[in-house]
């Protein structure tokens, strides 16, 4: 399949975002959702195509003489001029990442578009108000999803990182009546906008000194892939120049990297996420666990050679990254809301691939002069892989049994084996994957994170692995709660069963894909430089991430498998720790006081008085004075003519006399 | 004499004039009649708009690269040298396609004027008439005497046919803006008596530019003067408390042509007057008003942020983003300027589209305050999309026009080196925040939760004309969010002058 | 004892002098109407008195007079007729009670 | 030296003229105003008389003694009740007046006497001055013509015309 056809995988679902937003309306519900997901499966077959030719193709196209996988520039027109050089084009780019991420983003998309026929549908099969919008947002948000990862420059990934923002806004938002999902949205747009709001600073500066956005002119050697030489040169262009004592180029990926940060949930920006499960379920495992949150990896994946040159950026997304692992996953181990732990093991997941960029370039094997070997790269882009199908696998099974029980709560859910099999097995493939026991996908992706990790150091490693123990830990937590603990009680009039077919089928095969893409030659296809990239399990590493992760598991078997008083005992045992991580560490409040309390009270407010009361009363000041004034005077004007002429008269006279005066004189 | 009727600019003045006559003969009663030659009216002007738009882009793909083109003039009063002088370039014809756009729809979204529909018909147009003949004419005292009738009106229009404390307001905007052009007047003889060394003074802004005569000691007394004249319309700090107050009097589509094209006569008059004029004095004086433009940005934003009333919070975030204008223009160089005219074309669009949403909702709630509202979408989705949009445009939405605007402001306000100008670049572009903010709060409280109120349950969704107009600016915003380089190609050229000017006393111009 | 120019300007300056008092003092519409008609008559006297004596054989000065007295007469009728409305609608003939276009 | 005739008429005309003068502006009956008005101008005709201009002398009568005084009259009538008399004045206003009047009393005749060159001057004969010789003048456009203010006065006449009718005419 020629790989200009990829213009059809972003225009499809552009078309069907304004065909179901404007003519949505007037159709049935139902069809305008068999007419989305149709269109979505042909966005993914295409997609597909594109994607395989492009790994799997022999034209000279993709992989150049030297058996380097090249970026292929398929499209590329000027969108916005600034300058003659500094041209912002908005183009399709094809290379490893982006073809990965087009079939990451296809799939799961075309998944949840499937899905939620069933899933935005009561028991009955009618689909619930609003169908045709969701439909819409979600072919908005698929179609902004792939313009960003197909980005040839970093203005257009800017571009597109506000159009997910605004997808997910609107998703978030979509049950617009409940004060909740309202709040949520809002909180997610304005994070993430105030993270925008830095990577366009890091974009700024970036291209002051470079004059350029495109990628091919960064990180794009002669070759078509990353080449330290280009990014050496665009590095050299800002002639070390410094700011506060650092360069300014490390300040313009630290702050591109802060934009990442908050698309990607890292601490502290990671508060919108959790909230975020407001939204549906289904786009909480597309946006919010596969594709979204995500963008921040792949953003600093495509600046990988200019990350790799500035190691101050790098060891900071190497802290962040690490840190917010440990935390979020920290914070899942008490989560009551099924949704909510999800979306902190994601956080803590995401944080994984972004420790795993930060610390591929600097491991022991260095075998260029700073790219290393880009073990993390490739584990990192490979871990965004499998994460993205078992994560989305795991939600959608989060919503099917939301479904079921009309609750977010696991206190109201619990023995849930009996009656959903198939979903309850398709939970455990999910949780088997993230915790990383083999065979399963995130076994060989999580592995080789811990591998780069140990290459950085062996503190980054232990850190990780303690992560990765702690995730199998929550995951088992969760499931146990759900499918087992105690028998069901039933609260709803009927009892929970499995889900009709266009929820299951979704399952299974992300189930099935979360099994076997393990076995994806990643390292062949998603290396930073587009060589193949010589790996082998180590099993030193591997064997004890696989023991941690059973003993995580087992942990979550012996406490929550069975009803019993343990968990309680443990929590009461560590009151305080319990109830901090309960509330997430106290950083929303934290952030309603900041918000507030400290912007809203002491600066807004401030502000609308002084320009009510100083600069308009300064004004309405002025006039009142004037009025004043001319009230005062204005008995001179009093409207009695006898007074007029009096004074007339004295002025004649005045006038006559004067003039006398100057004749007799 | 009679060849300026051979250029098609004076048919901008001449068919709100005629349109006026049309009007004139209509009965007050005759609701038909007026809307017929109303509608009539606005259409000719944007056939004819279009129309320039081509003669334009023909004109610059023959290769004329004259500064400004369909030039002519005809002598008015010689003993000043007053001269009917016509003559467009790229800014200004964007601006005239903008103001045609926006009377079209103002006229829709008036659709329903009550009482004195005639009368009201009549004050508009005589406004657009100001309007556009503010942007075709390049003589000092043309420009002046159109941009008193397009002031004018408005203190009618919103005395009249206004709403609330009108009496208040429509005093209170027409002070300030009278006030103001008290000190353009005292700009423009200024100009006009050190216009020429050899003693032929002249009125002609491109005589006076190519003469390039005005000693750099008036300079510096006639800037400010000009700057601040026009800076006033263009709503900047600290001289914007007329917008707020005026723009929640006024009915619907006043503040539609307010906000929409008469505060951009302050943005144009600005860099076609002031800084075009008088290169040496804005590059002395640029950092007072790059200050206070700059607080204009953020300090509008932040007002919005805590205002109940929808239109005070659209009328903040003018202030805020006609800061922008006025900031981007002195950030002297092409992109930002051009910048500085693709955010006047978006904010015009974007703010008459807020404005006639907020009028069509006031009309059927009777209320304006947020608190009391909610739920809006369900009730009028119409109505309620159109907001998000709006809203979505503000706050700079890739594909929709603030985005465009902002960034080619930012990336070439970031241009220059000093850090200044950095500093404010900065602090102009954590705007974009303070935006989302109370956008989305404007959005979530107004549109979204629950009806706050039993009654609005009963209110019907917009209607036609009502959907017309809002569904022209609409696409409009999206045209130019969704190819910018159109409009920039048009814009950037119209700025060398301007930079080359400038070049003498701004090292970093023209970068 | 000789009739001189002089003799015949004092009564008419008296006059005058009497119509600036009344115009000023008086409240009635009509009386300072009246005193009006004292001023002017006075500057009439003027006129026919010096031009009797000093150009006797012109008649500008009483061309003067006899146009000031049509005059004269046209803008008594009017005033007085604004006088009569006036006292229609106020029911009132004095300047001080009559305050409503005042400031 | 005058006639005796000549001097006598003088006084008559002079005292009765200061005299009523006084009174109109004095008296607090706005009626007797009216009627020491017309004394005021009839003396006034007789002066004109005295200066051999019986047209004029004429004129005044019928137009000012008769025409005006009798519309002071009318509208006196119309807008007053009986035994309505003007109320004292104030003082404040009294002493306006008076130094308003004195001012220009003394001035004016500080004027006149200080000019003296034509102050002394005596009647000097007058050609006579017939109708048929003033209608003459004021429609002839020539030197000393006086057609213009003629039409011009016409035309304000007219003017005064339409006022009067307009201002009185009932809504």
């Amino acid at each position: 399949m020629p790989l200009s056809y990829t213009i059809a995988v972003i225009a499809i679902p552009l078309f069907m975002f304004l065909f179901l937003g404007l003519a949505g309306v007037k159709m049935s519900r139902k069809l305008t959702g068999v007419l989305g997901v149709i269109a979505m499966a042909v966005t993914t077959i295409i997609a597909y195509g594109v994607a395989l030719t492009y790994f799997f193709g022999t034209g000279q196209d993709q992989v150049g003489a030297d058996g380097v996988r090249q970026a292929v520039t398929v499209f590329n027109p000027a969108w916005l001029s600034f300058t003659d050089t500094m041209v912002v084009r908005m183009g399709i780019l094809l290379d490893p990442i982006a073809a990965m991420m087009l079939i990451v983003v296809c799939t799961v998309s075309f998944m949840v578009h499937l899905y939620s026929l069933g899933y935005m549908s009561d028991h009955d099969g009618n689909a619930e108000q609003g169908f045709q919008r969701y439909y819409a947002y979600l072919a908005l948000f698929t179609f902004s999803m792939l313009g960003l990862v197909v980005a040839t420059n970093l203005f257009q990934i800017f571009v597109f990182f506000e159009m997910v923002g605004v997808s997910s806004y609107l998703l978030i938002g979509f049950y617009y009546s409940s004060p909740a999902a309202n709040h949520a949205s809002k909180k997610a747009f304005i994070v993430t906008r105030l993270a925008d709001l830095f990577f366009l600073l890091g974009i700024m500066i970036l291209s002051y000194y470079t004059q350029t956005f495109d990628f091919s002119q960064l990180v794009f050697g002669a070759n078509g892939a990353n080449d330290m030489a280009v990014a050496q040169s665009a590095i050299a262009s800002a002639g070390g120049a410094t700011f506060l004592g650092c360069s300014v180029m490390a300040w313009a990926l630290t702050f591109i990297f802060i934009g990442g940060a908050g698309k990607s949930a890292m601490y502290p920006l990671h508060i919108w996420l959790p909230d975020a499960m407001e939204g549906p379920t289904p786009v909480s495992a597309l946006i919010h666990a596969a594709t979204m949150v995500v963008a921040g990896v792949f953003l600093v994946a495509r600046l990988f050679p200019l990350y790799v040159l500035e190691q101050g950026a790098m060891e900071i997304i190497c802290v962040v990254g690490a840190f917010t692992a440990f935390y979020a996953a920290a914070i899942a181990c008490v989560q009551s809301d099924i949704k909510r732990a999800l979306a902190f093991s994601t956080i803590s997941q995401i944080a994984f691939m972004m420790t795993s960029l930060a610390v591929s370039s600097s491991n022991s094997a260095m075998i260029e002069i700073h790219g290393g070997t880009g073990l993390g790269y490739m584990a990192s882009m490979f871990h965004l892989f499998t994460h993205a199908m078992f994560k989305a696998l795991l939600f959608l099974c989060a919503g099917a049994i939301i479904h079921a029980v009309h609750s977010n709560e696991n206190d109201k859910m619990h023995g849930l084996h009996k009656f959903m099999p198939i979903t309850s097995i398709a939970f455990l493939i999910g949780c088997l994957a993230i915790a990383g026991i083999p065979p399963f996908a995130g076994f060989w992706s999580k592995d080789e994170i811990l591998v780069a990790a140990y290459h950085k150091g062996f503190f980054w490693g232990l850190w990780m692995s303690m992560v990765a123990g702690m995730t199998a830990f929550h995951m088992f937590r969760i499931y146990f709660l759900i499918f087992f603990w105690k028998k069901h009680e039933i609260h709803t009039h009927h009892a929970p069963k499995d889900q009709p077919w266009t929820m299951t089928l979704p399952l299974i095969i992300l189930a099935t894909i979360s099994i076997v893409a393990g076995f994806v030659p990643a390292h062949d296809l998603v290396t930073w430089n587009g060589k193949a990239l010589e790996t082998q399990l180590d099993w030193t590493v591997a064997g004890s991430s696989v023991l941690i992760a059973l003993i995580g598991i087992a942990l979550a078997y012996k406490l929550y498998y069975k009803e019993n008083d343990l968990p309680e005992r443990m929590k009461n045992g560590a009151l305080g720790l319990w109830t901090a991580a309960y509330h997430r560490f106290y950083m929303d409040e934290l952030y309603q006081f900041i918000t507030h309390k400290v912007i809203f009270q002491g600066i807004c407010v401030p502000i609308a008085w002084f320009d009510r009361h100083i600069i308009d009363g300064f004004f309405n000041m002025l006039a009142s004075a004037t009025g004043s004034a001319s009230f005062a005077i204005r008995r001179l004007q009093s409207g009695s003519i006898q007074g007029y002429v009096y004074v007339y008269l004295l002025g004649v006279l005045l006038l006559a006399a004067v003039t006398m005066l100057c004749v007799l004189i | 004499m009679m060849e300026i009727f051979n250029n098609p600019l004076i048919y901008f003045v001449i068919i709100p004039l005629l349109t006026l006559l049309g009007l004139a003969f209509c009965n007050n009663r005759g609701m038909r009649a007026i809307r017929a030659v109303a509608v009539t009216g606005a259409v000719a002007l944007v056939a004819l708009a279009i129309y320039l738009v081509c003669l334009f882009l023909q004109a610059r793909a023959a290769g004329d690269t004259s500064e400004m083109i369909l030039q002519s003039k005809v002598m008015w009063y010689a003993p000043f040298n007053i001269e009917l002088a016509l003559g467009v370039d790229g800014v200004s014809v964007v601006m005239i396609l903008l103001s045609a756009f926006i009377v079209f729809a103002g006229v829709f979204a008036s659709w329903k004027m009550n009482p004195l529909p005639k009368q009201f018909f009549l004050w508009f147009f005589l406004l657009s008439t100001g309007v556009f003949g503010f942007f075709i004419s390049i003589d000092l005292f043309t420009m002046f005497m159109f941009y008193e009738v397009a002031l004018i009106p408005m203190y009618l229009l919103i005395g009249v046919w206004g709403s609330g404390n009108k009496n208040y307001s429509a005093m209170k905007l027409t002070l300030m803006l009278m006030g103001s052009s008290a000190f353009l007047m005292l700009g423009l003889i200024g100009i006009y008596f050190h216009s020429s060394a050899d003693g032929n003074l002249t009125m002609n802004i491109l005589e006076i530019a190519h003469n390039d005569a005005i000693p750099h000691q008036w300079q510096l007394y006639l800037f400010p003067l000009t700057f601040v004249g026009f800076g006033v319309l263009g709503a900047m700090f600290p001289f914007h408390t007329w917008s707020p107050d005026g723009h929640a009097s006024a009915p619907t589509a006043v503040s539609m042509l307010h906000a929409g094209v008469l505060m951009k006569l302050g943005g144009y008059g600005c860099f076609r007057i002031a800084i075009y004029l008088m290169p040496f004095a804005a590059s002395e004086l640029a950092w007072i008003f790059l200050t206070l433009t700059g607080i204009s940005i953020v300090y509008g934003a932040f007002s919005a942020c805590v205002q109940t009333d929808l239109k005070y919070i659209n009328a903040y975030s003018s202030v805020s983003h006609c800061g922008m204008v006025l900031f981007a223009i002195l950030m002297f160089n092409t992109t930002a300027m051009t910048g500085a005219v693709l955010q006047m074309l978006s904010h015009g669009l974007m703010t008459a589209l807020f404005f006639a949403l907020i009028g069509m909702i006031y009309g059927r709630t009777h209320t304006r305050d947020i608190r009391d509202m909610g739920g809006m979408m369900h009730i009028m989705p119409y109505l309620g999309v159109g907001y998000v949009i709006a809203g979505l445009a503000s706050l700079g939405l890739p594909g929709l026009s603030g985005f465009a605007a902002e960034m080619t402001i930012f990336f070439g306000s970031f241009e220059n080196a000093d850090v200044f100008r950095r500093v404010l670049t900065i602090m102009g572009a954590s705007s974009i925040v303070i935006t989302a903010v109370y956008i989305l709060r404007v959005v979530a409280k107004l549109l979204f939760g629950e009806v706050q109120d039993e009654h609005h349950r009963t209110l019907t969704d917009a209607s036609w004309d009502e959907r017309l107009s809002t569904a022209t600016l609409i696409v409009s915003v999206a045209i130019i969010g969704c190819f910018p380089n159109f409009f920039v190609n048009i814009i950037s050229d119209s700025f060398l002058p301007v930079v080359n000017a400038l070049k003498d006393y701004f090292p970093v111009a023209g970068m | 004892m000789n009739l001189t120019l002089l003799m015949y300007l004092i009564p008419s300056l008296i006059m005058f002098g009497c119509g600036v008092y009344g115009f000023i003092t008086r409240k009635n519409m009509i009386a300072i109407m009246i005193s009006l008609e004292l001023m002017l008559n006075s500057v009439d006297i003027n006129f026919v008195v010096f031009n009797r004596y000093l150009f006797p054989g012109q008649m500008d000065g009483m061309f003067f007079t006899l146009f000031a007295i049509a005059i004269a007469a046209a803008e008594t009728a009017l005033a007085l007729a604004i006088v009569i409305n006036v006292y229609r609608a106020a029911k009132n003939v004095d300047i001080e009670q009559i305050r409503k276009l005042k400031f | 030296m005058e006639s005796v005739g000549n001097i006598i008429l003088y006084f008559v005309i002079a005292i009765s003229i200061i005299v009523f003068s006084v009174l109109t502006v004095t008296t607090r009956q706005i009626l007797r105003s009216a009627t020491y008005l017309l004394f005021v101008l009839f003396a006034t005709a007789l002066l004109y008389f005295q200066m051999d201009y019986e047209f004029l002398g004429a004129v005044q009568i019928a137009v000012y003694a008769g025409g005006i005084v009798v519309l002071f009259v009318f509208s006196i009538l119309l807008t007053h009740k009986p035994g309505d008399d003007t109320p004292a004045l104030t003082s404040h206003r009294r002493w306006l007046g008076i130094t308003a009047a004195v001012a220009s009393l003394a001035l004016c005749a500080y004027a006149v006497f200080s000019f003296d060159a034509f102050g002394g001057r005596l009647m000097a004969a007058m050609p006579e001055l017939t109708i048929d010789k003033i209608g003459h003048f004021l429609l002839s456009t020539d030197k000393l013509g006086y057609l213009l203010p003629f039409e011009a006065v016409s035309v304000l006449l007219l003017a005064c015309i339409i006022g009067g009718v307009v201002i009185a005419r009932k809504r």
